[in-house]
């Protein structure tokens, strides 16, 4: 049914346009009217994400759901959509978030909720097309324009400090990418295309590949982020709306991730190779730094936030460690790279779930206190079972209890790690303890206990709404986490053809 | 045999599920009914299996139930190995689980009052409770099911899950959601090595399936790796030793067993299950089903039996000082524990497993009977208020005293069968470091007596140092809890005596335990056994028995006939008094140093590295410096004509000079 | 030295010389007079050179028009001479510097000593006109030609002026009084005249 | 011997004091409109120069209209001069000074 | 030579323009106060029809004019038509504005037409003289708009300091086209051209006076677009205007400058690409510097878009400096679109202002979000263009230039640029930050005509457009220069 649509397209396109129509639709009227409009705009944006699923053809590692039209013929750029297993889960990913996070803002957003819903509609579309894009300067495209729906996001429904917050979450980002445009430029220049898959077929020496590598490291590592270009997150992540910070964890960390795994890696295979040592430094001090960090946190986001540049962290380790799994000579077999990259993917998918409901579950304490302080509760179990139990289930799965997908990443990733060298496992590993710590602590504080203040008293437990969006994400949780086979196999064949193809040197 | 097989934790599974979802919509009895249902349906399914395979000598069972995920040609599947030493385990989780099922009925009735009154929590915390219980069960038979590290790792740390949940499960306590948080994080850090290991297993073996595992053995053996550069360390050894850090934590090994005294504050059923008969046992289980490897590891096996026999005196030793009832008993078990490992160390893995197995039953017992005593205390678990309790609760003494006994290694009585087994075993390995172990677990025998009957001799006997009102509501709780009392008393009895000669010295373990010819231990201790009754007789000839009786006389002396010696010794070693109440000051340690270290290193990175270095210098700083330099260029602009054409001069200039010139 | 190199000297010298009298005199009116001096000297010049109608139009053009409106504007804004020098000396030197590296460089490219940038030799290429020749019709003949766009440029450049100067400098002051005709003629009786009815009303 | 460069220097020393008059000058706004009369004077002789020596009328049609735009600029400068005068009451080169950073 | 031989038909557009321009100025006279709306409606009918003439116009090929003054080719249809279109814009918005300071007047549109005549024949020019004279109509109009409110003192201070530097400027120019005309021997570019290789080639001392003489003409034009260390008076000159009159020279002018550097730099000066380029290098990298850098401290929005301007210059010159055809074109497809970025930004200005209010300081965009959402969304379209931030046309125009410069090798200047567009992300973000996430003082909602309201919009969306679709611009710019 799907076979001859645009699919890719009307991913893409259904919600910005819904995004402007909502928009223009305007504040003015029924609020609720532009609410359903909303969501019926996110579901039928899902429904039509999953026929990528259904349609695809996971024995290819070829790109799928092509569309490619010469868009501006003088720089050869294209329109140029495709997925292949990379992309795929993580577009699903994208719109199923957006269904829950218009679901989240339902009846909080008071504020121009048109504009609202109207920003994370515009985004889903953008980051779709994020992922989708197969010509680096229509990836350019998506990338930075959607930063603008979350800089207004943060600064317009955000917190106290929303204004730094966001210019920084803007500044950073920009400095990134920005360099990665003249990469992008420079390889133009060198190849006379921008399609990705040339890129990666493109000859390179390795100065210039050190220097390519250079340039997309800043764009990507500020966007995963890895230590030290991090400290944008937290800020970022505090002051954005319930939906923001979901958004922004569950997809936007995800697009740095997908940013190494599509340019990084297959165009600069030797630069990588040769300076994986610095990504794997940087994703390890991740891990254990920021873990230390997040033991600290005295607001809750900021400690999720804090727990997402860890786990992202897995991600970066997973998707560099596969040289020097290569190069191990005690790996008789090769080792498991394959094993390091769809960890790494998993990992991120499984983020997508985790961070978004630890954000959304903080977010519906937020909208019933207005604070984020631990310190401001205490015994929300007993005011708030249900809502408790989800805590606790999302916190375990945080932490990477087996059993939901918190965990399947990292343990791909870490038994990986591994066969490159022992201390990699180690220090990754150190977040079962760290991980652990932070967001079982922060549960103990704020759920368990004694009730400490009235407000804690006053709370009213989930509502519908609420226990919807949480179940919704549970089962996503613990699906994933007990049969992750589905979401793997999709990927096998793109994650061979991405390690055949970096394990050739290019110089 | 397939279904049967997973019909045994899913119906556990479907319990937990039933009554934890739908706790508010069956009510209490439907919560406690469709749990107990779940879990007898798992013990009598058990049952059926353990007939299957002991009985009609069935070959062992190893199938995957589904494939979780396949990568890079490494299968990660769900699947079960069902062999001698599962369907034992099996039988003896769900036959516990059901005892506890069944008293936690009485144990949790007046549950409510541990609630504050406004705590919605509180209304469906018992069948919450079963819930849990039920969750545990599904959660241990999956680990002991499992034929591969995944699915073992799953299930490892799934009872490691609901053991959180259920030593927390007063969540309005403090100690409790503080003991939780402690017994999952030290958990963690066995986890840790744990998965370590794991990933070191995949690596030189590529495969997760214990069978494939095992054939690769040997080619591990041989393989070096290098961890700090220039030593070589054996392969097999770092994964034996990495793979034992799991079973620390698990099992409470020192020094990893600091949360398990704490995991008292959970409701006592749950001590009785999980923290004394099953969970802790996983890691004895887990080393005993992985001995194919750890055979090949003299230097795994030594520092096993170095640490078991550490915990094991070391812990009873502290439990002579505890005051608390479950604290004792706790104490006691990491003792057992101890000792079961040291039986590891010395390769007598059936012996270690045979422990295991009359632990659970006299070790529930015991917990279950102090939890009677508290009932009926009214929650008071405190044991130097206590006194006397033998008139009031007879049931529960005369459990006791059996659960006692055959912790103390009474002859006949199961738990003696066992330990000296054990003891036997050690005297006759070969491991370096067995020496040791051997002094300590013969010291054990006389600590273990000792305490054990300190605890027994101030509940049950002497004066009645409770208070009026108390003593005024004291009774024997019903029969839901008499009932399970009596039904683990009868195996603490004889359990030992009929199953050794087949389990010891048979051929029950001998597919599922491998033991490598130059570890005689136990085979030195089957030589030498003929018989049940040979070897109680047999007993008389070694020093355990001495100890024990030594033990037991000592602590009616010290605590029955002179009180005062008691305190006079507590004044004379007051340094040893105080080490061994502060528990060697392990938790001093570690709440100093690894809680206050970590919370002071993370508030130093976040302060210093991200908020001042980062954030401060990097980030705002150029910021900053941006906007000075823009503050300073901008003075440039002066608004005086002159200036303005001063500037385009110099740059006429400028240009000139490059251009003629350059 | 001809009589012609002696006279470019004195009139380059006087333009010289003039033109620094602009530039340092203390009085502006002084300046525009130097101003007039550096124009006439600069005029004869191009006599030299044969540009006998450019050499006649700076004279009545540029003397005679612009730099009366300067001194007219001068005296307009009644400038307070005294203070016009304050600060001059102090930035004397830099500005000495720069001026004179800019001349240094500027007469090693144009001037004789330097490399021969306008192939002298080769671009000499002027004639000598008879004396009948007439430089203003020659001009004139491509003027209006070849440079006729050029020229109606001219002219609106010259408009723009003249509606620049207007705009800018035309006030109507709100004080002086102006007759407008057309109001006057336009007026009708009901604005200026009102009947009032009113009781006949008996004297005391 | 008198010849091109002669004329180009004498424009170029013509040039040079009219940029040194104008930053020198920390004063009067008029002595600037004049110091750029002798810039545009520098040109010219230039131009007559060339004119001349290239025997080619382009140069002094150049000079023509230089000639005219310099009195229209002359116009327009002096008609801003005064109404900065008037909204200022003064010309002193310093005080315009309240546009700037 | 015949009057044919004049070819008038092929500057018809100028040609009517002026007349229209003359004809309005006697018709001004002559209509009472209250009447002046029919000079505006005139005024704009001029640049419609003036619009249509430029394309009934075009033309392929290259025609000559007035004896070879004048020349029409693609470059020069193409820059006419958005010169006449955006300074449609700059009257559109800028009606509302004048008439709430009483400065409504007649003067302001026939020398707004005039200064449009300047831009179109420098646009034209093909001979020295020509470009003159062009951009002295143009400047002297400028000069004297900027002076025409005569009651504010900024205005006549900025007016002042404009024309001092203007004429400084203009004279420079004159010295260096003297010496080109002395060394080439003729004012036609074409001929200057010729004159210019071969000193090229033969590499001798006339080589030395070309450069001599390129010196000037090069300050000159870094004097027109605002280049570094010739952009002083930008600053002074857009705050101290009326916006109406910022926007003016803010936005078409830009365009006969680049028109100017092409005829002059490329067309006649080509030979001395080298030299040119060296020299251009560094007021490109000035001009990156300083206009980011300075316009991070302003607190004036249109001092703030000057420095801004600035940096676009820097951008701008850096498809000059790649000396390809696609660096031409690319340059002025940056040109183009900044032009129309900024008349929106001028627009947005004076729809913010109101009687006895300028609305020129960046806090005075407080809250526009909450009084106008519309006009919010398209001033922060603008901005996003203006920093480069996609899918706006300004993130192409950078794209094309960086694009041009790494295509020579110059990937440092490209690293240069971007390094300090990131600077300069930062002022026009606190734009959006003053509009968005700013609470308003003054909440009464915008009002302003439906000419207005129409023209911004379509402005913003047409800078949103050409961000979805470049191509349609960037193949016309790109179509001129082959």
């Amino acid at each position: 049914m799907f076979a001859d649509l645009p699919l890719l397209s009307l991913i893409v396109w259904l919600p910005i346009f819904g995004g402007v129509a909502v928009l223009l639709s305007g504040d003015k009227g029924d609020a609720n009217g532009v609410r359903v409009l909303s969501l019926v705009i996110s579901i039928a944006t899902f429904v039509l994400s999953l026929g990528l699923y259904t349609g695809f053809d996971s024995s290819t590692s070829a790109m799928q759901f092509v569309e490619k039209t010469p868009w501006i013929s003088s720089f050869g750029i294209n329109y140029h959509f495709g997925v292949d297993g990379f992309s795929m889960p993580l577009i699903i990913l994208t719109t199923f978030t957006t269904i829950l996070v218009v679901l989240a803002g339902w009846e909080v957003i008071k504020k121009k909720p048109a504009q609202y819903l109207a920003a994370f509609l515009i985004m889903e579309g953008l980051m779709v097309a994020v992922f989708a894009a197969l010509d680096a300067i229509f990836f350019y495209v998506f990338w930075e324009a959607m930063l603008v729906p979350m800089f207004i996001l943060i600064g317009v429904w955000g917190g106290e400090r929303r204004v730094y917050a966001t210019i920084k979450f803007f500044i950073y980002t920009f400095i990134g990418s920005v360099f990665m445009l003249v990469a992008l430029i420079y390889m133009y220049y060198k190849g006379g295309s921008f399609a990705i898959l040339d890129m990666h077929a493109m000859p390179l020496t390795f100065n210039e590949q050190v220097l390519i590598f250079l340039a997309f490291l800043a764009a990507f590592a500020v966007k995963v982020p890895m230590w030290p270009v991090h400290t944008w997150l937290p800020d970022a992540h505090v002051e954005a709306p319930t939906g923001g910070s979901v958004i922004l964890a569950a997809i936007m960390l995800k697009i740095g991730g997908y940013g190494f795994i599509r340019f990084s890696l297959p165009i600069t295979p030797d630069a990588a190779h040769s300076l994986d040592w610095l990504i794997i430094f940087m994703s390890l001090v991740a891990v254990v730094y920021i873990g230390f960090v997040a033991l600290v946190q005295k607001d809750m986001k900021k400690l999720v936030a804090y727990s997402s540049i860890a786990h992202m962290g897995f991600v970066t380790l997973g998707l560099f460690v596969v040289f020097q799994i290569w190069e191990n000579p005690a790996n008789v077999s090769g080792g498991a790279a394959a094993l390091a990259v769809e960890g790494a993917m998993i990992q991120m998918i499984s983020h997508g779930f985790i961070s978004g409901a630890m954000f959304l579950m903080i977010g519906v304490l937020y909208d019933r206190m207005h604070t984020r302080e631990i310190n401001a509760y205490g015994g929300v179990v007993h005011t708030m079972p249900i809502f408790a139990a989800f805590a606790v289930f999302f916190a375990m799965a945080n932490a990477g209890l087996p059993g939901t997908s918190g965990f399947v990443g990292e343990f791909m990733v870490i038994i990986a790690s591994f066969q490159a060298n022992f201390w990699y496992a180690f220090l990754g590993a150190l977040t079962l303890i760290l991980g652990a710590a932070y967001t079982l602590w922060m549960v103990k504080r704020v759920f368990y206990g004694e009730i400490v203040n009235d407000g804690v008293r006053a709370l009213k437990d989930l509502n519908s709404r609420e226990l919807t969006i949480m179940s919704i994400l549970a089962v996503a949780v613990l699906a994933l986490g007990l049969w992750p086979a589905p979401v793997v196999d999709v990927m096998h064949a793109s994650v061979e053809n991405f390690l055949q193809h970096i394990a050739v040197p290019k110089i | 045999m397939g279904n049967l097989y997973l019909a045994i934790p899913l119906a556990s599974l479907f319990g937990a599920i039933v009554a934890g979802f739908f706790g508010a919509q069956i009510g209490r009895k439907g919560a406690h009914t469709v749990t107990i249902l779940g879990v007898g349906t798992s013990f009598i399914l058990s049952l059926i299996a353990l007939s299957h395979h002991v009985w009609d000598g069935a070959p062992a069972y190893n199938h995957s139930v589904y494939e979780w995920m396949v990568s890079d040609g490494i299968r990660f599947e769900v699947g079960f190995l069902i062999d001698n030493l599962t369907v034992m385990m099996m039988s003896v989780v769900t036959g516990v689980s059901l005892m506890v099922h069944v008293y936690t009925i009485g144990y949790m009735a007046d549950d409510l009052h541990n609630w504050p009154k406004e705590s919605l929590a509180g209304t469906n915390a018992y069948q919450r409770f079963f819930s849990y219980i039920s969750l545990f069960t599904f959660s241990m038979l999956m680990l002991v099911m499992s034929n591969n590290f995944l699915q073992l790792f799953f299930g490892w740390e799934a009872v490691g899950l609901v053991s959180y949940l259920l030593i927390g499960f007063w969540s309005v306590r403090p100690t409790a959601v503080y003991a939780n948080l402690k017994a999952f994080l030290v958990n963690r850090v066995g986890d840790f090595g744990f998965i370590l290991g794991i990933a070191a297993v995949v690596m030189y073996s590529g495969s997760l399936d214990y069978y494939e595992v095992f054939a690769k053995a040997g080619d591990m053996s041989q393989q070096t790796m290098s961890i700090f550069s220039g030593v070589e360390w054996s392969v097999i050894s770092v994964i034996c030793i990495l793979l034992f850090i799991g079973a620390m934590g698990k099992s409470a090994q020192m020094p990893l067993h600091v949360w398990l005294p704490d995991s008292m504050e959970g409701p006592t059923p749950i001590s009785a299950l999980i923290h004394a008969a099953t969970m802790v046992t996983a890691g004895i289980f887990m080393v005993t089903r992985m001995s194919p490897l750890f055979e090949l590891s003299e230097a795994a096996l030594s520092f096993i039996i170095v640490i078991g026999a550490l915990t094991a005196i070391l812990m009873g030793l502290v439990g002579i000082v505890q005051n608390d009832i479950k604290r004792v008993v706790a104490y006691s078990t990491l003792s057992q524990l101890g000792y079961m490992t040291v039986a590891l160390g010395a390769s007598a893995y059936s012996a270690a497993v045979f422990h295991l197995m009359t632990h659970a039953f006299f070790k529930a017992l015991l917990f279950l009977a102090a939890g009677s005593v508290i009932i009926a205390m009214h929650h008071e678990q405190d044991i130097r208020k206590m006194g006397g309790l033998k008139k009031y609760l007879p049931i529960t003494y005369w459990t006791s005293l059996i659960g006692s006994l055959a912790l103390i290694g009474f002859p006949g009585f199961s738990g003696f069968f066992s330990k000296d087994a054990i003891i036997e075993a050690v005297n006759h390995s070969n491991i370096p470091g067995h020496e040791f172990a051997y002094a300590a677990v013969l010291f054990g025998v006389f600590v273990t007596a000792f305490y054990s009957f300190r605890m027994f001799f101030l509940v049950f006997h002497g004066e009645e140092r409770m208070d009026k009102h108390t003593k005024d509501h004291i009774r024997e709780p019903s029969w839901v809890v008499k009932g399970p009392l009596i039904a683990l008393a009868i195996p603490s009895i004889f359990i030992g005596g009929l199953t050794i000669g087949y389990m010891l010295f048979g051929d029950y373990f001998g597919g599922s335990v491998y033991i490598a010819e130059n570890h005689p231990g136990l085979a030195e201790v089957g030589k030498h056994f003929h018989g049940a009754w040979a070897f109680v007789e047999h007993s008389f000839s070694g020093p355990a028995i001495y100890l024990a009786a030594a033990g037991v006389i000592s602590s009616w002396y010290i605590y029955m006939k002179q009180p005062s010696i008691a305190e006079s010794l507590k004044q004379r070693f007051a340094v040893i008094y105080n080490l061994l109440d502060h528990k060697y000051y392990f938790d001093e340690f570690n709440s100093a140093f690894f809680a206050g270290g970590s919370r002071l290193l993370g508030g130093r990175l976040w302060q210093l590295g991200d908020v001042k270095f980062i954030d401060g210098l990097l980030v705002n700083g150029s910021a900053k410096l941006v906007a000075w330099f823009a503050g300073v260029t901008r003075q440039l602009q002066t608004g005086m004509l002159y200036h303005y054409a001063f500037a385009m001069i110099i740059g006429v200039l400028m240009l000139l000079v490059m251009g003629l010139f350059i | 030295m001809s009589i012609t190199d002696f006279l470019f000297f004195v009139f380059a010298g006087t333009v010289i010389a003039a033109a620094l009298g602009v530039v340092l005199s203390k009085n502006p009116v002084h300046s525009v007079l130097f101003l007039i001096m550096t124009f006439f000297a600069c005029s004869a010049i191009w006599l030299m050179l044969e540009a006998e109608f450019l050499a006649i139009t700076l004279v009545l053009v540029y003397v005679g028009a612009v730099m009366v409106l300067f001194l007219f504007v001068v005296m307009m804004l009644d400038i307070n001479a005294a203070k016009m020098r304050e600060g001059f000396v102090s930035y004397l030197p830099i500005g000495i510097l720069f001026a004179v590296l800019m001349l240094a460089i500027m007469v090693y490219v144009v001037g004789p000593v330097g490399p021969d940038v306008m192939a002298t030799a080769a671009l000499d290429n002027a004639v000598k006109h008879a004396a009948d020749y007439s430089n203003t019709e020659a001009l004139g003949e491509i003027l209006y030609t070849d440079y006729v766009l050029a020229f109606e440029i001219a002219a609106v450049i010259l408009l723009v002026a003249i509606i620049a100067a207007i705009s800018l400098t035309l006030r109507r002051r709100p004080t002086t009084k102006h007759q407008s005709p057309s109001e006057q003629v336009k007026v009708k009786r009901n604005d200026r005249l009102k009947i009032i009815k009113s009781d006949a009303e008996v004297l005391k | 011997m008198i010849g091109l460069t002669s004329y180009l220097t004498l424009g170029a020393i013509l040039f040079a004091i009219s940029v040194a008059g104008i930053f020198l000058n920390r004063k009067n706004i008029v002595v600037l409109l004049m110091c750029i009369e002798l810039m545009l004077l520098a040109a010219n002789i230039n131009f007559v120069a060339f004119s001349h020596y290239l025997n080619d009328y382009a140069g002094q049609v150049f000079v023509f209209f230089i000639l005219t735009v310099a009195a229209a600029e002359a116009a327009i400068g002096l008609a801003i001069l005064v109404t900065l005068f008037r909204s200022r009451r003064s010309i002193d080169v310093e005080d315009l000074d309240a546009l700037k950073g | 030579m015949t009057f044919e031989s004049l070819n008038i038909a092929i500057a018809l557009p100028e040609v009517f323009l002026l007349t229209m321009a003359c004809l309005i100025l006697v018709v001004d006279v002559y209509l009472p106060a209250d009447k002046r709306n029919l000079t505006y409606v005139l005024t704009q009918l001029s640049l419609i029809i003036t619009l249509l003439l430029i394309i009934r116009n075009q033309t392929d090929t290259r025609l000559l004019a007035f004896n070879d003054l004048f020349v029409q080719d693609a470059m020069a249809d193409t820059l006419k038509m958005f010169i006449v279109i955006i300074s449609f814009g700059v009257f559109v918005y800028s009606r509302e504005y004048l008439q709430a300071r009483n400065i409504f007047k007649g003067e302001f549109y026939v020398l707004g037409l005039f200064s449009i005549v300047g831009m179109m024949l420098m646009v034209s020019a093909n001979n020295l003289l020509m470009l003159y004279l062009g951009l002295e109509l143009l400047s002297l109009c400028l000069y004297a708009l900027v002076a025409f409110n005569r009651d504010n003192s900024n205005a006549s201070e900025a007016a002042m300091k404009y024309f001092i530097l203007g004429a400084i400027a203009s004279g420079m120019l004159l010295y260096g086209m003297s010496i080109l005309y002395g060394l080439s021997g003729s004012l036609q570019l074409s001929e200057i051209a010729v004159a210019v290789s071969q000193a090229a080639e033969a590499d001798n001392a006339q080589n030395i006076g070309m450069v001599f003489g390129l010196v000037f003409v090069v300050v000159a034009l870094g004097f027109k677009l605002g280049a570094v260390p010739f952009h002083m008076w930008m600053p002074d000159v857009y705050h101290g205007s009326p916006t109406a009159v910022t926007a003016l020279i803010g936005t078409a002018p830009k365009l006969a400058g680049f028109a100017m550097i092409m005829r002059l730099m490329v067309e006649a000066l080509g030979g001395l690409q080298a030299d040119w380029q060296q020299m251009i290098i560094i007021l490109s990298v000035l001009s990156l510097a300083v206009g980011n850098i300075i316009a991070i401290a302003q607190s004036n929005i249109k001092r703030m878009l000057a420095y801004s301007t600035i940096s676009h210059v820097g951008f701008i010159l850096l498809g000059i400096i790649a000396g390809t055809s696609e660096g031409y074109s690319s340059a002025m497809f940056y040109t183009i679109s900044y032009a129309l970025m900024s008349l929106g930004g001028f627009g947005v200005i004076m729809l913010m202002a109101r009687q006895g209010f300028e609305a020129d300081n960046i806090s005075d965009l407080a809250g526009l979000n909450q009084r106008s959402p519309w006009f919010a969304f398209i001033m922060m379209i603008l901005m996003l263009s203006m920093a480069g931030i996609p899918p706006t046309v300004g993130f192409w125009a950078k794209l094309a230039v960086l694009t041009a410069v790494v295509d020579v090798d110059l990937v440092w200047m490209a690293i240069i640029a971007v390094f300090f567009s990131i600077i300069g992300i930062f002022y026009y973000l606190r734009i959006i930050k003053v509009m968005y996430f700013d609470d308003a003082v003054d909440t009464r909602p915008l009002e302003c005509g439906r000419d207005m309201q129409i023209a911004l919009s379509t402005n913003g969306l047409a800078i949103l457009a050409l961000g979805f679709y470049p191509a349609a611009l960037m193949s016309l710019c790109i179509s001129v220069f082959n």
